[in-house]
């Protein structure tokens, strides 16, 4: 299991192929899941320029890799990846990429899905989007599920 | 009893700072009782704590060298 | 969409990459969700080298352009990449690669999952296994359901 | 009327040929008037036929130029 976050810009293919070549065992896994999240173009502000996102070091990759975990335990599956950007992104960057290896594709889809939905709605980060006037806006709910994230801190904490 | 404190995104700006170091004599302290030495207004609805990296309530008691972390609602990567 | 079937090695990432540039709006997906499919080892029969994958040149493309126009009319995603080896291949080879894009990640899984159920249940290949002596086996079943594709050809039927 | 036969996979190494065309003089022509020219046998349950890359079973009526084709069930990719 490998979690990083990083600053730097995301090859997230590049990442894929470096872990399994490191970590998984030659012929074993039957196929991988991957999920590449992308910026998109914003569409309600306009004069938005590029996002930031903050993170809590330490604490963010924590709370992933316990996921990640829960992944392993809940389904037959032989591997997981995720890296994470952080800091200033601009539109067509890649945020995020979740990889999941298994000899089933029926459960690295699951833990895949699992993990990518903990990641969008849960996780520790926060975004900041940043106009082209070089204003600072924090976005103040996740954009799929404003609730999603509460609840699930409810119920942890 | 030494306390460290971060901050994160939002609150971070509107506090002015990333983090700091609180120092206690008492000996029974809450995280509450942090909140009020930090700020004079009440911990917002919305404002979430973690003690040494996992979430918890403002009710939750200190010890010595705890790193105690306030942010907002995640919204997640 | 695209639908490829080649006799070369297949590089999934580099197929991935190089449609996404070619035919998708830059900004305007959210994210991708992808299945590469790998050969494993043989856990059966242990004086298996390789494998020789048949298909119908023409009709196996046909059918998997109408699976992917099947998934691109169900749910809501913006475009679909299948690139699927033939021919004679080792252990640890990619076979397969299956790409979705979308702005909805749920779409893209549900989307993927779809396609590489029916390519590996029903599309028109046929597996041989060549043992180190050379010799050809035919695979009678598709190893993870054997009803599946019968079942499926008696309902087109 | 002149039909393209095409067999795949085993079928194709049963029969040793993985092409021919076969001619007809008569108008009506099914896929099992078309097998019965093709082999001595009866055709096998589990044998799939298409007609011009489309499944279809022994009763499909062939006309000139039609493509045939005969394999095992599908082991898919």
């Amino acid at each position: 299991m490998k979690v990083a976050i990083t600053k730097e810009a995301l090859d997230p293919y590049k990442e894929v192929v470096a872990y399994e070549r490191e970590a998984l065992p030659p012929g074993k896994h039957g196929g991988v899941v991957i999920f590449v999240g992308t910026m998109r173009d914003f569409n309600d502000g306009e004069n938005v320029r590029s996002m930031n996102l903050d993170y809590y070091p330490g604490m963010t990759e924590r709370h992933i890799e316990r996921v990640c975990q829960e992944a392993m335990d809940e389904w037959d599956i032989m591997d997981t990846l995720v890296v994470h950007r952080v800091g200033e992104m601009v539109p067509t960057d890649p945020i995020v990429v979740v990889a999941v290896w298994s000899a089933h594709r029926k459960d690295s889809f699951d833990a895949c899905r699992y993990i990518i939905n903990y990641l969008k709605e849960s996780a520790p980060f926060w975004k900041c989007e940043i106009t082209t006037e070089g204003k600072k806006h924090w976005v103040e709910h996740n954009s799929e599920d404003p609730g999603v994230a509460k609840r699930r801190l409810q119920k942890t904490a | 009893m030494e306390i460290k404190v971060r901050y994160f995104a939002s609150l971070r700006d509107r506090l002015g700072r990333a983090e700091e170091q609180v120092s206690f004599d008492e000996e029974t302290v809450t995280v509450a009782d942090l909140w009020q030495r930090i700020s004079d207004e009440p911990i917002a609805d919305n404002i979430l704590v973690a003690v040494n990296m996992e979430y918890t309530d403002t009710s939750h008691r200190l010890k010595h060298g705890d790193e105690v972390a306030f942010f907002p609602p995640v919204t997640g990567g």
